[in-house]
């Protein structure tokens, strides 16, 4: 079973590469803080299936992806709320 | 193996595809509003198999708690990071795509 | 065949250099700021990476860098105040 | 998970190295916080999940919120004159030329015969009244760093509020009630996370610092979610639970001077110690890292 946990968290590390390659490229401000989102689920994703595959610190990592769900949240939200307003977008290209 | 490694393998395999689906529509989709559509559901639904696959095989009751705990948390969470941004994105003048 | 934590040492020193070159060659004040995380990220990355490339965690590494990463966010706090307090003659112009 | 760990060392090579070059601000900004939550998973994959957790919470939920909220600040601000071409070059070869000694030094480290560090730590542990090596060496055996470290985030806030000015925090800006509402429910359970991070601390990762972090991180999302303003000056209960965990920190330290040593517990009751100190910490760092960001915030609306 570590054989399919392990490939499956390559696979969605993949995934989560590309999107954030596709999301940085944007075109919108709105697109870059997809990444953010991205983090949240398939960040998530690869950190429990991490744990699965191997043991040392297995409760450790299952912790950190508690924690990462719980905060992914607020670089989102920060930059929804505070970076991106009409008044700071005068010189963006 | 088990029947009940079987479900479990079979459960991770649906989350993938999920993530995979997920991806793809962030690449093909043509405005910032389907794109945010694509991740949260698409991912958010891959989540909750690969929690539901990896719960089936902890090792306690409380480890599986532990999983299940999480997706509401996510889902939460993402529900409102994309609303923030799509109110932000339209608050912007930023309009969505009209099909012609 | 080196093993993982060595690789993420070899990363740490790519990061390091990165950021070095980061914090001589830009002008803007914030990404200086950003060089110097990365910078310090490196240095993270080497110091455990390197102490665990025999494949063993090390706690002590562990614990500096830990006490590290508080450091570096408290200092980047300082050094956003004080570019942001350079910013502002030119605002209100 | 050799193929993991190399497409991994890419990703975070790729996003330090855009987070440099990148033109606009919040483009750089938005791939240095890719950077920090691609280090979480590295430090998963190096066996630290103490630091992984407090990169997650401190890389994902402070220093991004730091600069997204600066970001406002700088896009105003005019470029100053980049560096000349000459000049260029001959930093970026030197840049090549360290790498490359760097990495050759690396590779010729012989490993040592003798790995001692983790063989001392592992047979003092049981000493020291935890069970979890890295908290072992946090609060009892390098006791110094942790004090003197707290001593410095301190110390950086204070500066922070010299500088910061008066800023106006009663600025209101429209709140998206949705947020309000995830903040309204997320918030305490960062504060739940908190109180578990720091008894699990004894036994497994975690601690003061995650603790720390995570209560740091409510307080932001509060911050953002329009239910706490921003610190212009912080008032006498704030300043006591600012001071607070670093006094007990140093009373204990000194109370405890009979073996000789500064800050060595007597075993037996060790463990109470450890935790007891742990608690003040997590308010002391927890208010402290908050007040980096709230001072900030508060400076940014002072126009």
């Amino acid at each position: 079973m570590t054989v399919l946990s392990g490939s499956l968290a390559v696979f969605l590390l993949v995934n989560l590469v590309v999107a954030l390659i596709c999301a940085v490229r944007g075109p919108t401000d709105a697109d870059r803080m997809l990444a953010a989102l991205l983090f949240g689920t398939t960040g998530v994703a690869i950190l429990l299936l991490l744990a699965h595959t191997y043991t040392p610190a297995r409760g450790g990592i299952v912790d950190v992806a508690l924690v990462l769900a719980l905060l992914a949240a607020i670089a989102g939200i920060a930059f929804a709320e505070r970076a991106w307003r009409q008044e700071t977008r005068d010189d963006d290209a | 193996m088990t029947m009940l490694e079987w479900t479990s393998a079979a459960l991770l395999v649906a989350g993938g595809a999920f993530f995979l689906a997920g991806t793809l529509g962030l690449l093909r989709f043509p405005d910032v509003y389907s794109r945010l559509h694509a991740l949260t559901k698409a991912d958010n639904l891959g989540l909750g198999f690969i929690l539901a696959g990896l719960a089936l095989q902890a090792d306690s009751v409380a480890a599986a708690l532990k999983f299940v705990l999480i997706w509401p948390l996510v889902l939460a969470a993402s529900a409102a990071v994309s609303h923030a941004i799509a109110r932000r994105a339209r608050q912007n003048g930023i309009r969505p795509i009209q099909r012609p | 065949m080196i093993s993982s934590a060595l690789l993420y040492a070899l990363v740490g020193c790519a990061l390091f250099v990165a950021g070095v070159a980061g914090v001589l060659l830009a002008p803007h004040p914030l990404r200086r700021i950003l060089a110097f995380n990365v910078m310090g990220n490196g240095a993270f990355l080497v110091l455990v990476g390197l102490a665990q490339r025999a494949g063993f965690p090390d706690p002590v590494p562990q614990a500096m860098v830990l006490t590290g990463i508080v450091v570096a966010v408290a200092a980047t706090a300082l050094a956003l105040a004080l570019a942001r307090r350079l910013a502002e003659p030119e605002d209100e112009q | 998970m050799m193929a993991f760990d190399l497409l991994l060392a890419a990703a975070i090579i790729w996003s330090a190295v855009r987070a440099l070059t990148l033109r606009d601000a919040a483009h750089a900004v938005v791939l240095f916080i890719v950077f920090g939550l691609l280090m979480t998973l590295a430090w998963v994959r190096l066996d630290a999940p103490d630091i992984a957790l407090a990169e997650a919470a401190i890389g994902a939920g402070l220093t991004g919120a730091l600069l997204l909220d600066a970001l406002g600040a700088f896009r105003r601000m005019p470029p100053a004159a980049g560096t000349g071409g000459w000049t260029r070059a001959i930093i970026l070869a030197a840049s090549g030329m360290l790498l490359f000694a760097f990495i050759h030094a690396l590779l010729a480290m012989p490993y040592g015969e003798r790995v001692v560090l983790p063989e001392w730590v592992a047979a003092q542990v049981s000493q020291s009244g935890v069970t979890h090596p890295v908290t072992a060496v946090l609060l009892n055996f390098r006791g110094y760093d942790t004090l003197l470290e707290v001593g410095v985030l301190l110390v950086a806030l204070i500066a922070l509020l010299a500088v910061a000015g008066s800023g106006n925090a009663s600025r209101k800006t429209a709140v998206n009630p949705m947020l309000r509402a995830f903040a309204s429910a997320a918030a305490p359970l960062g504060i739940l996370a908190a109180g578990y991070l720091l008894w699990a601390g004894a036994h497994r990762p975690g601690g003061a610092f995650q603790a720390g972090a995570m209560v740091a991180a409510a307080a932001v999302l509060l911050h953002l979610s329009g239910r706490l303003p921003a610190w212009v000056a912080p008032g006498r209960l704030l300043r006591a639970g600012l001071a607070g965990g670093l006094l007990f920190f140093l009373a204990a330290g000194l109370f405890m001077t009979d073996a000789g040593a500064y800050l060595t517990y007597p075993p037996p009751s060790a463990g109470s110690w450890i935790l007891a100190i742990e608690t003040g910490l997590t308010i002391s760092l927890g208010l402290a890292l908050a007040g980096l960001f709230l001072v900030l915030a508060g400076q940014g609306r002072a126009q």
